[in-house]
């Protein structure tokens, strides 16, 4: 074969990746945008609205995203070895939907979004699954919030938020401490995390030491849904 | 009131057993990244001894040397790329591209340059692949180097093609340099076509800029030879093969 | 054979005449943008020191304060935005937008914060652009500031915001902070959703990461007073209204 | 109006634009791609290949971008006022189309386009006009291949090009020097353009000094083509 | 003049500002060894230890300086246009030195160590005067060890320090704010006093709902020293 | 003096070097237009134009340069030991001066331009000189025009005028290595004079071994204005 | 010896010289690995798991170390004059573990692991020590983990923890400032040891003013672990 | 042993490492400027000054340089291990040391000066050796500095030079090879080796076409100095 041809050959194979791509940056630019609009509502929980009109918002906003990633992953079957090949594509939108997601779960529920709740949620499985290390880099980005989060809690009065979110951090900063992370971008999420912590222990050590944080709440697990 | 989740959920013992398979996901990711990154190492280096055994080549030991070069290669497939096939297998070949792109890159660069001293032409990006189909169970997807690999070695080609030129020319072999100056042109051009086609494409328009720079390097060393010929015929002498005969002379 | 061109048409003169077109066209142009650069510079630096002024304000002379910014404000406006006025018309707008751009923004940072000290809201473009426009001719298309430079003005407005918050505090006005802490958090939730629209964005990206340091500092030093606050009324003092008196107190 | 309202109001005139945004880029990446292989027929001087075959491929090309500037065009007639706010998004690529015309101008009739001759072969005109900046960047790029080119022509023994292109580029240089450069890119370009023509003069030099440069064919003021 | 004349002079010039730049430096460094020695011995403050121990030796390390100022005043009067020639070479170390002044002025007497002041201890004049803006830099030095100072000093059973502290800070940035600055630099530091002005109001503030402020003491323009 | 007063003080000074910086701004960048235009003017020694018309073109800017010299001059006297505080203003202007003067000076004479000749035709004196440093700088810059010229003069069939520029560069290049530099701008600047030099006697070579440089021109201490 | 020999000679040395670094390599990241396991049992501590657990592990883990420093000094006694060329290799880990060790002996015993009994620890000696910079550094990083500590035992209700950590680090301190530190990395992180002491400072502050510090308990030299 | 007294014990050890390091300074200053002496005198073989005076001069320079390195060894010799602990502070000196002595040793008797040669020159040996590395970057330099000297020599009337110079640089050339070079910097030095060779080839070649090489003197291993 000449080189010409085999050249050719390639730019054919190339332009079919290429639209393959463009069909995949379609719809993740809707899963983005989505997304946007779920980050600005979810915004509102530190302005203290009520949790029960955030978290309907949030049902119906992940129901457009199911749908999104129904799409997308009706483009990738048609290839399946390629799933890794166009990753870079979507991974980041995905990080900050498990974020999104885990931190909606928690406000409801106290606990954390497992990874097959997470697929649940966003109807995946395991032909088309949601890769676990951007599920863990979601979940840092959740711990991002959580200073700020149990700062304007206290704000609006709620002085029980610092000590169930620092349960919360704590255990899943434990939890993270059984991975055995590369020096990697997880790696450098994770380092994050534990500043996160950081930071409300401090929030909760200056309620404490005022005797501003409630102590006899231990056995409630619950969390603000139920104040 | 929104939820009343078992209460039990809430210890650390669900997180736990959640996290101790994740533990293990990324154990067996990582270690098997690590060996294919240390194949991928000792491919580059052993693939790095071939090119530079290919231009220990002068005019007279073009056969010997080039035997060996092949030889080597050969070794580097057999020992290291056959550790890649091991590991390797479905979505592994592009989740771990970034482990072992490297390796395989430089020893496209290898192969193809060898098989140019050796014939002139530019080796296919099938008839390596042919090569490899022997390193794998037949019952496993082969491992098949993939096209971006291939066009990234064959970019760092032509700074090789580069350095042999010079040293053709140093030893007097004009029209072989010539013919890399054909080929290295070649490549480029065909190459300006499929770059901004290719994912990722900011490391490939890097070389593409070496490239250039190599081929401008060729061009203008064929140049300065070329008109120094010239002024030698104009010169008038009776014996134009005379004009560069390569540094073997020198030791007359 | 292809082409058989006149022979006067490779003499210099032909380029020469182009080329003095295209000199003036660029003199032109140049000198332009000089002009609007140099407005824009004034705009900069007197939009600053309306700034400043505003932040010399305390519990007991808002209204003089805010009475000399306002008219400084409208100074700016009469003075300097009036000669970009005379300068920009039809594609000028957006062709030198680069050139007018920080003015702008910065006097929109300056309009928008006396505002909002005044007021509590925000000043809107149309409002802003409506008092720009009776420095047009009226035959003219009248000036008006684009999305673009407001938003990216709005956007600086918050550390603005974030250091009178710290001094408002100080001089123990804490409703006064609290809803200086909400403004911005509304201001950087509603500019989340526009960010990734605007064009050129990276500018506003690296702004809306300085936003949020701002707010999270106005938020932690709302905090801070909040939680002292508390732990005063549980230590029973008989006076909340004595806490946080504002440092005049200590003058006396 | 309130802050969301006029908030509301930007989103629906930003995604206007993003909308109008969008179709120029589609337009856009179909001249880039033209130009692409533009590039690439051009390329084939640098290997000699008869002028005319090379031309020949040009013209068809040329056509097609023609079309596509009028779709570009047609797009923006729409909003007359926007021209520089999109700029932009097409002006490296016109900056190209130019340097390309420009060079196979001067192969075929050895003098320099026009600013003019440029609008006429893209079929733009005084409403969608080709910025004479852009212009003036597309003839530094020209510039960048002379030095090669005459290299090549050289090795091709071509003896007679060196002392044209020079006189060509000399030409251009001193034009350019009319011009009042501020320091921003085009300065930037116009350096690299001196830096081709010593490159060239150098170039005349080796072939002079070795009495390889034809030195009567003064009257010929024509090119390759003649050849 | 001969060229080599000409260079012999130059060489002569060059040495002779390498030598003149030589012993600036020697005299810089002795400087800066002395600022880190009074620096070690100010942090002494924190330790509490004696008023009069701190100041006694500071007094000395004092007219050390001065010597040392002298010493530079002497080498550069020699050439008296070339203050700011070599000004960066003592700039950031005669910050240092302004901060170290005006805190233990402050210590002594309460008050800001004016610019002529601190001109008057360093022996410095008209002629070879202290540079305004190294001035400001160096009181925002200053700011910048009040919180700590303040908490230790509670800490050390002072609880009168806070208020006057929080006097002097208010006031400096008053002071501070009339200045239109331009200058990145300082406009940062003044940033920074801000915030130290902050710390400083709550630990007054948490001595005060303790009531362990001494309000009465209005009549004490003195310092810790003395109580 | 109060704090405030003090302030009040510093206001004013700072506004006021605000003020004296912009001024000074405004007339370097007169010197820098003017030493665009200057440079453009030199190129065409490139081209081969008679040297008369190029030198009665670089008189009458030389003119231009002398009184904005002295304007910058008279700003600047006003506060005596400032002239390092600002240099940084104009010294890069200055440096591309002195490289031009010194170019058309060889040209004029075949000599070194001198430090108190530039002076002179500046009307600059003691009060306001030319710093070594810049004049050094810029005699580099000259050096760095040199290979081009000797190419082009060859180009114009003077084939004598190599082996004059080498005489110089060589001079030049003795007299630099008498200077002890410091690793700093200066010396990297020499380094590239050695490079120059490199390449003028690679023309030179190229000459001579072709015998067409003219040996026996000894005698003639003019240069190519009088030829 | 002829050129080639040399050459010979030398390609053997450097291929020597590839396969020690190789295997010193190996070594440390085996050390790497074993730190990491280290700190993440550390971390412990911040959550008041009982002393004694986490102590143990740590004995276990030391051993380990000593073996793999066993292994490094064993590769690295061959070419005794070796140590500092491969330094880099492992400074920044060996740091780590400094740290670590330093932090562990604090808790057992209350004092500050010295430089000795690291070395003991480590197995080391003075053929293969351990570098005093090296050492110095782990105490810093040690520093950087105090003021977390202290916070989060003041969480467990230990308010006593503060005064002894303020207490170390202020020896600390003063020992570290009998250093007359160059202006290198062990500059800057000496300057981060001065923000530790600070916001342990802020933390004791915290419990005075609450009279939550136990001011009686200074007979006790010992530590968390024996309360 | 006290905390106290560890530290006092450091900062003598600390003090002793900062004047060892001061006390090679100042002595790789010395070689420092030796060596630029030394590379003024050697480019006056560029100017074909007589060979027998530039040797002169050399070797009264090699044994200042001898001398330095005396000094340099017994500083080290005190401290055994820490060779490499300070190389960086001389290596880039003894790379252009290495030049210098090779390319002399070359004009002096046309052969490569060797590894062991090098050493014996610099009274260095196996205790205090010289660096291969090192010394294989100074025979880089040394080949940098071949074409500009065959050009002048040439110049000068020397046509034998460039024969000479080439059969070296080709020698030297095939030495590299067999090197499997890894290091990066000398790595791409050697490349720039390959183009002083082709520069040297040229400048043979224009000799040998016009009959100026001399074929004969091939039982002539002497150099320049002797024709
Ligand atoms: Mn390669
Ligand atoms: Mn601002």
């Amino acid at each position: 074969m000449s080189m010409e041809k085999q050249f050719e050959d390639f730019r054919i194979q190339l332009e079919e990746a290429g639209n393959l791509r463009e069909r995949i940056r379609a719809v993740v630019m809707e899963i983005e945008s989505t997304t946007r609009l779920m980050y600005a509502s979810f915004l509102l929980v530190h302005q203290s609205r009520p949790l029960s009109e955030v978290l309907e918002k949030h049902k119906t906003q992940v129901d457009t995203l199911k749908e999104l990633y129904r799409r997308l992953a009706e483009i990738l079957c048609a290839c399946p070895g390629d799933y890794y090949r166009y990753h870079n594509d979507w991974r980041s939108e995905t990080q900050t939907v498990v974020s999104l997601l885990a931190f909606m779960h928690w406000l409801e529920t106290g606990s954390l979004l497992m990874h097959t709740e997470a697929q649940e949620k966003l109807g995946l499985n395991e032909e088309f699954a949601l890769d676990i290390e951007d599920y863990l880099i979601g979940l840092c980005f959740l711990s991002n919030e959580m200073p700020r989060y149990v700062v304007n809690q206290v704000l609006a009065g709620n002085y029980d938020c610092p000590r169930k979110a620092l349960k919360f951090l704590t255990d899943l900063h434990a939890a993270f401490r059984m991975l055995n992370l590369r020096n990697d971008f997880l790696r450098k999420k994770f380092d994050s995390l534990k500043y996160d912590l950081k930071r409300v222990e401090e929030v909760y050590y200056d309620m404490k030491i005022r005797h501003l944080a409630d102590e006899d709440s231990t056995g409630d697990n619950g969390n603000q849904g139920q104040s | 009131n929104i939820s009343k989740r078992p209460r039990t959920m809430c210890t650390e013992s669900y997180m736990k057993d959640a996290f101790s398979k994740y533990a293990d996901y990324l154990n067996d990711l990582n270690e098997k990244r690590e060996r294919i990154v240390k194949a991928s190492r000792d491919i580059t280096m052993n693939s790095k001894k071939v090119i530079f055994q290919v231009h220990r080549i002068s005019s007279d030991n073009k056969e010997e040397v080039l035997k060996k070069a092949e030889a080597d290669l050969e070794a580097v497939k057999d020992q290291y790329i056959s550790r890649l096939v091991k590991e390797l297998q479905g979505t592994d070949f592009w989740k771990l591209r970034r482990a072992y792109s490297p390796g395989v890159q430089e020893y496209v660069e290898a192969a193809t340059f060898c098989k140019f001293c050796r014939t002139g032409a530019l080796l296919n990006l099938e008839e390596i692949n042919a090569t490899l189909l022997p390193l794998s169970d037949p019952s496993m997807e082969p491992l098949q180097i993939n096209v971006l690999d291939y066009l990234l070695g064959v970019a760092d080609l032509t700074g090789e093609l580069m350095r042999l030129a010079i040293g053709r020319i140093s030893d007097g072999e004009l029209e072989f340099a010539e013919k890399i100056c054909r080929f290295s042109r070649d490549i480029y051009r065909e190459l300006t076509l499929l770059v901004p086609l290719m994912e990722d494409s900011t490391d490939m328009k890097t070389k593409m800029d070496t490239m250039l720079q190599s081929v401008v390097k060729i061009e203008n060393a064929c140049f300065s030879v070329h008109v120094r010929g010239s002024e030698y015929n104009l010169l008038g002498s009776s014996d134009p093969s005379s004009f560069l005969l390569g540094v073997p002379n020198l030791e007359s």
